[in-house]
């Protein structure tokens, strides 16, 4: 890639990895499906540009947790503070627009399109043509598709995915989809990105992989990343700061060291202790 | 990883011995895309077999080429032979397999959201015809192996946790009798403690009722701490195979698949930082 | 305010005047609903079991009571010609399953939908190839006259002035039964149970033995069943001929309203449509809209209960997840 | 290797995002429009030209409008037919009310006036006026089903098909209600009046063949253009994402309303084009015997049949479903004459039809099983055998 | 691959639609809209029938003044549609004699068509009313009776039966109608003769797409009480009306179907005994006019019948000899002044434009009652409306009243108005019949 075309990459790359302001702040989160509660009075925050981990079992309110941040469901009670502003109810689309991106547990690309449009539909919100223009992809039409196509092709660069581009991805090997839904959400330019279960199912080369573009992401862009994951290691390797979550309830919080050490999180979640 | 399950070394496999013997197939999937190039194995009886590889290697195919449930994915076994004590079964229909005893426990669990869990250990049984009692009893058995079930039995199966689900899928194979089961990716998605959970009860379904398994799993580490023997798939085709004990000190391995070199493990964080470094060079 | 007395009061007023009228209309209307339900029931089974949204239970209707009545045509005795036809819908099962459900299986529900149209092509191509286009009757002794309670000192004693017609009751007490049978089927039998699981999981299903190909031959040949019902009581009704598939359309917003996998919910949502429907058009749609309103009411209601609950009255929820 | 992509690079992503990238694809294009442009109209009869080919392309524009909520969008429709007669009866209420644009001028400032008809690069734009009326007519449509639309926002897969039958039954039952859409004609059948384009009359029964087998040829083509552009950019992805996972869609920041709305309103605004012309072009009257459900069920057909979320497909399915039955009750309306030669008993018409039912049902099943994505997606495979050939992979 | 299909496709296309072409031209070409399918079949069949019975039997006897007459059916399943499309797929095939769709739809499609083509569109008693204006639709035809003069000629019975139109007053009358163009055609008249006559009319449609759920209906009936119901029913809508009547216990002989909802199927459908119930008609019912001892002698005992034997007489079947009948003598008519050829469509219109059937006439051809006495105009080709009633006795139908004449004073200014605004839409310049 030439050096001209990285331009606005590079340029977010040079405030990289300056943990910051809190981005995002709950409080006293708590929801509930008819009478389960799935979530029961969390707090914690998160900081501009840091990686911040959320672990616990099965069924601990994890994706729970992150689908109430971008406004898929709606907490009964607590506030959610995001840049500044707390938050209303929100629909997801809204939360988009605020740089609130996302990937999911179950693969959710579109898997009728190729990589490329998966990627391209990130950039949605980025493009203003008017209905009439591309009826007849003339002027500002094709003009924005030609400008996103070529920072859609930079994301592409950045996840070593040129040779799917043209593939429809409901065929592609699991690992290169969770990388496109990556690339999905970093086409978003997102200011926080949420990622559910990245590594699931992958082998180690791919969890490397993954790591590998979620640093990148986090320290070349300044991208603020909050994460769930099962592999200890690369939550201990990777991430700043870790929420461990047991039944919809808060159960520690703090640095990997601090978390791996805490008695109750061994006691719930990791069972025998891992080197 | 600490915990090491130590199995006593077995013999390499022979075919005399083998339950299940898997020979060069090849499997094409809508007439065009080729996915198993030639993949042979042999699981010999009362063993745990471990299938290993990336994902898109060929594991899950290879299962379903055995239990014949590619079919429904419009994939076919164009070239080689699945034998099951020596008779050729690949032609043989999914349930008809059941009846013989070969039992498949699909990757992502797949219980029957809208049964209970109980119903659903008991459509584990629909290929037999012995008397009710006979299933009442092993009914009672899975419970013995899976506790947590009984406790739900009443539970809409679609309502209750990863590992609740699991359990469920695994002991509903269990209800068919199995000589042996094809058990795809146990591991997936679940957390670390259940996964060891869950590794235990197989381990102990294999010592103690003598069913053969065939484990096709990401998590190479668990994997090759419960198996016997183990074969790596690489882009359809077998790689590498041997016993557990020696793969798992295969340096190979142990740098792909382990993550582990001779210096120790890596941390993420620094893991192919060359690679990370090198393009804002 | 003036709309309001019109389109409101109005018929308000006179539902009030005459409530022997709206007894006579909410019988009558039960009557057609239980008829829509015993055509919903079919489509229920199999897309319960199945995941397919049978198009052709319209056709299947029309065309076991075109064998029905072809045969009473030839001069058989319905005792004969009656398990005949039954037999023939199981014959047709089995051929669906053969020749269209296997090669497809896997596909998605929309291609599924797809060949059910197909086959309504089919079905009703070969009934009327073999028994001739020309309307039918049905006629194998079922009452079909109508009671004037009147006549009867009960209605005197009450004084009510209503009519009934035997083939409403009929209908009522058919789909009563059957949906009694196939509760006990669905929920306690080994077979009903393995349907039900195949309805949630086929590959996983298939994966405990459940042979899929036996499943779709008991769903669709328990389907024919369903609709050889149906053509029965409603052939009793009306003639037979190809409009009887439109009329099956109404099977539709009553399934829906109902929810797809619910057989109760069928026959509620048979007796909410059958019974608005004709209270709407009595009281509202002729005297108000210039009537003919039956041909879209039971749709349009669907919409509103919709909104409300997207699985239908009695569906199985549906659980959305990320 | 008949078909070779390799040898063809693309410089730019102007070229890699044109609707043809192949050379092959752009001759091939190109020739099937001359032969249906110059070729056809020269050599076939007036009936293949009227009752085939131009039912066929009128059939391939509602087929589109459907794909585009349907195949693109992924919300499934019965309300086809209720669609095709708003636009019927729309484009028949405005060219009686505003048969020229003075007219239109007449009757929103109360003066008649007579505009003048200047001829600019050799066309007089207010020979326009009759599609100025069609467009119109297809906005109406749009936005009657954009409201139908709306239980969408809620309602989904087949639930939502059912509403939308509700927008079926209503509306028709409107149009013979209400007896200002057919100007009070007793029998509530309105006549399509004759009218031109260009100089040519294109509607009414006295219009040539040929113009009106032009005139369409032209509209199906732009609608074939509209589809495929709108589909290649950000509202035509919009839309595929919000059929392949709407939840995720709307993380992502696509707004589902808009996205669902705006596809009704595409898809309505051409199926009341088509609608228009079935009536003006094929039919010569508005009557709501035309637009019933089972056309709703008939362009159901042919844009899964064809192949859904392609352009190509709905070209497919519409020759599929719309010539099938006619051309297998001819055919086997042919075999009469060489059955009685045999001496064996002549196909009565009855049973030519019945023949021809159980051909069609059994013609649709065979080819989803043969390809269940769709005669489109048959012909992408025959390109990759092409590609690959001679090898099998 | 696709070019393949697609150029056979247009071969097989282009080769079907020049089959024909060849024909002798000595013969004259019936093109029958015939639908032996869908739900109006077991009417279709029979109209069928009858048309054919009677063509063969006239080339049975040697043609139309020595010109045989050739036929080809083409089913339309009575949709519009189809029926548009069979209508070009047969008018190459020879020299037209007339198109009879016996479809509302159809005809109405066609209305414009056939003039562009010059060909006789007939739609004896049905199709759009005002096409009796010939002036301002010199190519159709509607004789022997439209339904405008039908409602008018049933009502007088009505009011007779009352005593005297002044009863009426008060009185009312309910139409039950299919809701579709064919059974809306009666309703400004009804509505006209309400004003006139000061009933109250009371419209009861029926949704074409589900006819036979009639329920709401009858309930309603049962409340509203009318004196006297009239049907505008088709296919399955008469039987099932007729049942339901019967299941309120209705007195059928206060409900009077139009003559299209008067037929054995229509009352043997019902299932139940319809006796009493009055249907009416332009011809007389039963096998007794001298034709059909011919066409069993020349057709049925040589086994070239074309529907069963038991059907002659039926009203249909007759209805269907009528169609055929009128057509035959309007080409008479024409060869008289064009001579004895196979005629084009221009030759036919101007038979059927001076045809005058007298009664002596009809009996010479042995359709005694199967046709009634007619005399059509330039201007006015609707003829001399008039009707008869019927009633079915459980078994047959039997004509107990003579032709009752149509309000012609009040029919015709509505034609001709509507013709007018009909004319004025189309830019059509009405032609004149001056001369």
């Amino acid at each position: 890639m030439a050096p001209a075309e990285a331009a606005p990459l590079s340029e977010r790359a040079s405030r990289a990895r300056q943990v910051g302001e809190v981005l995002l702040a709950v409080d006293n989160i708590t929801l509930r499906f008819g009478g389960v509660a799935a979530l029961t009075n969390i707090s914690f925050d998160i900081r501009q540009g840091e990686i911040r981990a959320i672990i616990g079992p099965n069924g601990a309110g994890k994706s729970s947790m992150l689908n109430v941040i971008n406004g898929f469901y709606h907490p009964q009670e607590g506030r959610i503070t995001y840049q500044g502003k707390t938050r209303a109810r929100m629909r997801p689309h809204e939360a988009a627009k605020r740089g609130i991106g996302r990937t999911f547990q179950n693969i959710a690309l579109f898997k009728g399109m190729t990589t490329l449009d998966n990627i391209m539909t990130g950039r949605v919100l980025k493009m203003h043509a008017g209905f009439l223009a591309q009826v007849v992809y003339l002027g500002r039409a094709k003009q924005e598709e030609l400008a996103h196509r070529a920072a859609v092709e930079r994301i592409i660069d950045f996840l070593e995915i040129q040779a799917i581009r043209n593939q429809p991805v409901g065929k592609l090997p699991y690992g290169l989809q969770k990388r496109v839904e990556l690339g999905r959400a970093l086409a978003t330019e997102p200011t926080l990105l949420l990622l559910d279960e990245p590594m699931a199912g992958m082998n180690l080369e791919e969890k490397e992989d993954m790591c590998r573009f979620i640093l990148d992401a986090n320290e070349e862009f300044g991208t603020t990343i909050a994460l769930i994951e099962h592999d200890m290691g690369v939550v201990m390797d990777i991430s700043d700061r870790v929420v461990v979550l047991d039944y919809g309830r808060k159960l520690a919080d703090g640095s990997p060291d601090v978390v791996r050490g805490d008695p109750a999180v061994i006691d719930a979640y990791l069972g025998v202790s891992h080197d | 990883m600490a915990a090491t399950r130590h199995v006593e070394p077995t013999p390499g496999p022979d075919p005399a011995r083998a339950v299940l013997v898997v020979n060069n197939i090849e499997v094409v999937y809508d007439h065009v895309i080729l996915v198993l190039k030639g993949v042979s194995l042999s699981l010999p009886e009362g063993r745990i077999v471990a299938l290993l590889g990336a994902n898109g290697a060929g594991k899950t195919t290879t299962l379903k080429a055995i239990s014949n449930l590619i079919r429904v994915e419009r994939g076919e076994v164009t070239k080689g032979t699945i034998e099951l004590d020596g008779q050729n079964v690949a032609a043989l229909s999914p349930n008809e397999l059941v009846r013989r005893g070969v039992v498949q426990v699909m990757e992502g669990r797949r219980c029957f959201e809208h049964l209970t869990v109980e119903e659903n250990l008991l459509t584990g049984a629909y290929t037999r015809k012995d008397i009710k009692s006979a299933v009442e009893h092993d009914l009672e058995m899975v419970y013995r192996y899976f506790p947590r079930l009984k406790e739900r039995r009443r539970a809409l199966a679609g309502y209750t946790s990863g590992g609740e689900q699991q359990m469920t899928a695994i002991g509903r194979a269990l209800m068919a009798r199995p000589r042996v089961i094809l058990l795809d990716e146990p591991s997936m998605g679940l957390a670390p403690q259940l996964v060891e959970e869950i590794f235990e009860i197989v381990a102990r379904l294999n010592a103690e009722a003598g069913v053969t398994i065939l484990l096709a799993e990401q998590n190479t580490n668990v994997a090759l701490r419960y198996a016997n023997y183990g074969y790596i798939l690489e882009n359809g085709r077998v790689v590498l195979d041997g016993e557990a004990a020696v793969l798992r000190e295969n340096e190979d391995v142990k740098e792909f698949y382990l993550g582990v070199s001779s210096k120790g493990r890596r941390s993420f964080r620094d893991i192919k930082s060359y690679k990370r470094r090198k393009r804002w060079l | 305010m003036e709309l309001f007395a019109t389109y409101v009061l109005g018929p308000l007023g006179e539902m009030a005047d005459n409530p022997a009228g709206v007894v006579e209309t909410v019988i009558g209307g039960l009557g057609n609903g239980f008829l829509y339900a015993l055509v919903a029931i079919g489509f229920v089974i199999i897309f319960k079991s199945s995941g397919v949204f049978n198009f052709a239970q319209g056709a299947m209707v029309f065309f076991a009571a075109l064998n029905f009545a072809g045969l009473l045509e030839l001069g058989l005795p319905w005792y004969l010609a009656g398990p005949l036809a039954l037999g023939a819908m199981f014959l047709f099962a089995v051929l669906v399953e053969r020749v269209a459900l296997r090669p497809l299986v896997g596909q998605s529900q929309l291609t599924l939908f797809m060949a059910t149209i197909g086959i309504s092509f089919l079905l009703q191509g070969f009934g009327e190839a073999i028994w001739g286009g020309n309307p039918h009757l049905l006629k194998v002794g079922l009452p079909e006259d109508s009671l004037f309670a009147i006549d009867y000192a009960w209605g005197q004693a009450l004084g009510l002035d209503i009519i009934i017609q035997q083939s409403d009751l009929l209908a009522i007490a058919t789909g009563l039964v059957m949906v009694g049978g196939l509760f006990l089927f669905f929920q306690f039998s080994r077979v009903g149970r393995a349907l039900r699981a195949v309805a949630d999981d086929h590959a996983a299903a298939m994966s405990v033995g459940i042979p899929l190909q036996h499943m779709w031959i008991a769903v669709w040949a328990l389907s024919g069943l369903a609709a050889f019902v149906a053509a029965t009581i409603w052939g009793t009704k009306i003639q037979i001929e190809p409009t009887m598939i439109n009329l099956a359309l109404k099977a539709l917003p009553v399934l829906i309203l109902g929810g797809l996998t619910s057989i109760p919910g069928a026959v509620i949502g048979g007796c909410i449509i059958g019974i608005s429907e004709l209270l709407f058009e009595t009281y509202w749609g002729q005297p108000l809209f210039g009537g003919a309103t039956t041909e879209w009411f039971a749709y349009l209601l669907t919409v509103p209960v919709l909104l409300i609950r997207p699985q239908g009255l009695f569906g199985e929820r549906l659980i959305e997840r990320v | 290797m008949l078909y070779r992509e390799t040898g063809v690079f693309h410089s730019s992503y102007a070229a890699d995002q044109a609707i043809f990238k192949l050379p092959q694809d752009r001759y091939a294009i190109a020739f099937w429009l001359v032969v249906a442009a110059v070729v056809l109209p020269l050599t076939v009869s007036n009936y293949v030209l009227t009752d085939l080919l131009t039912p066929f392309l009128i059939m391939a524009i509602a087929a589109l409008g459907l794909n585009v909520l349907t195949g693109y969008c992924g919300q499934l429709s019965l309300g086809t037919g209720a669609f095709m007669a708003l636009g019927g009866y729309m484009t028949y209420k405005l060219v009686t009310a505003l048969p020229s644009a003075s007219a239109l001028i007449g009757s929103l400032t109360g003066v008649e006036l007579a505009l003048p008809d200047p001829v600019i690069l050799g066309i007089r734009p207010f020979d326009l006026w009759f599609l100025a009326i069609l467009i119109g007519a297809g906005l109406i449509t749009a936005v009657v089903g954009l409201v139908f639309g709306l239980p969408s926002l809620k309602i989904k897969g087949l639930y939502l098909a059912v509403t939308t039958l509700a927008a079926q039954f209503f509306l028709v039952w409107l149009f013979i209600k209400v007896p200002w859409f057919t100007n009070y004609s007793p029998a509530g059948i309105a006549p399509a009046p004759p009218r031109t384009l260009l100089g040519l009359q294109v509607t009414g029964a006295a219009s040539p063949p040929v113009n009106r087998y032009l005139f369409v040829l032209a509209l199906t083509c732009l609608a074939a253009l509209a589809v495929k552009n709108v589909t290649r950019c950000k509202v035509g992805r919009s839309w595929m994402a919000i059929r392949d996972m709407d939840i995720a869609a709307e993380m992502i920041g696509i707004s589902p309303t808009r996205a669902k709305l705006s596809a009704f309103a595409f898809s309505s605004f051409l199926i009341g084009l088509a609608g228009a012309l079935w009536a003006f072009v094929k039919i010569n009257s508005v009557q709501t015997d035309a637009y019933g459900i089972l056309v709703s069920f008939q362009v159901l057909f042919m844009v899964i049949i064809g192949g859904l979320g392609t352009v190509l497909g709905s070209f497919l399915g519409a020759a599929f479903v719309i010539l099938t039955p006619i051309l297998l009750n001819i055919g086997l309306t042919a075999l009469n004459p060489g059955l009685q030669a045999l001496g064996l008993p002549a196909f009565e018409v009855a049973m030519i039809k019945h023949i021809e039912f159980m051909i069609f049902g059994a013609l649709i099943i065979f080819f989803l099983i043969v390809e269940p994505h769709g005669l489109a997606r048959l012909w992408q495979i025959a390109k990759q055998k092409l590609r690959t050939w001679p090898f099998p992979y | 691959m696709r070019r393949v299909i697609t150029s056979g496709v247009l071969a097989a296309a282009v080769m079907a639609a020049t089959v024909g072409v060849t024909h002798a031209a000595e013969e004259q070409y019936f093109p029958l809209l015939v639908y032996r399918t869908g739900p109006y079949a077991a009417n279709g069949a029979q109209l069928a029938n009858g048309q054919i019975d009677y063509l063969k039997l006239i080339n049975a006897k040697g043609g139309v003044n020595g010109v045989m007459v050739k036929w080809e059916e083409c089913e339309t399943e009575y949709k519009t549609d189809l029926g548009v499309e069979c209508y070009e797929r047969l008018k190459g095939n020879g020299k037209v004699a007339a198109i009879s769709p016996f479809s509302t739809g159809i005809t109405y499609a066609l209305l414009e068509k056939v003039a562009a083509d010059q060909n006789v569109l007939f739609s004896m008693g049905y199709g759009r009313t005002s096409a009796a204006d010939g002036r301002v639709f010199p190519w159709v035809f509607n004789f022997p009776a439209t339904y405008w003069s039908q409602a008018t000629s049933i009502m007088k019975y009505v009011a007779e039966q009352e005593g005297g139109a002044d009863k009426l007053n008060g009185k009312k009358i309910a139409l039950v109608h299919l809701d579709h163009p064919y059974g809306k055609e009666p309703i400004p008249t009804l509505q006209k003769l309400a004003v006139d006559d000061g009933f109250e009319l009371l419209l009861y449609p029926v949704p074409p797409t589900s006819m036979t759920d009639q329920k709401s209906i009858w309930l309603d009936i049962r409340r509203s009480k009318p004196d006297w119901i009239l049907m505008w029913g088709w296919g399955a809508m008469n039987p099932t009306a007729i049942k339901e009547a019967s299941l309120i216990r209705y007195p059928m002989d206060h409900f009077i179907g139009n003559w299209w909802a008067a037929a054995e199927v229509d009352v043997r459908g019902s299932g139940v005994p319809a006796e009493g119930y009055i249907g009416a008609n332009f011809h007389e019912v039963g096998a007794k006019a001298p034709i059909f001892a011919e066409i069993k002698s020349e057709l049925y005992a040589k086994g070239q019948g074309t529907g069963p034997e038991a059907e002659l007489g039926e009203v249909l079947y007759n209805r269907g000899i009528a169609n055929s009948a009128f057509t035959v003598e309007a080409m008479v008519t024409a060869m008289k002044k064009y001579g004895n050829k196979a005629l084009s469509g221009e030759e036919i219109r101007w038979g059927f434009e001076n045809l005058d059937i007298t009664q002596a006439r009809i009996d010479e051809l042995g359709l005694t009652g199967i046709i009634p006495p007619t005399k059509v105009t330039c201007a006015n080709h609707e003829g001399s409306p008039a009707i008869k009633l019927q009633r079915w006795d459980g078994k047959s139908w039997t004509v107990f009243t003579d032709w009752i004449p149509a309000m012609t004073d009040l029919v015709r200014p509505l034609i001709e108005a509507d013709a007018a605004q009909y004319a004025k839409e189309n830019g059509i310049e009405p032609r004149s019949c001056e001369s």
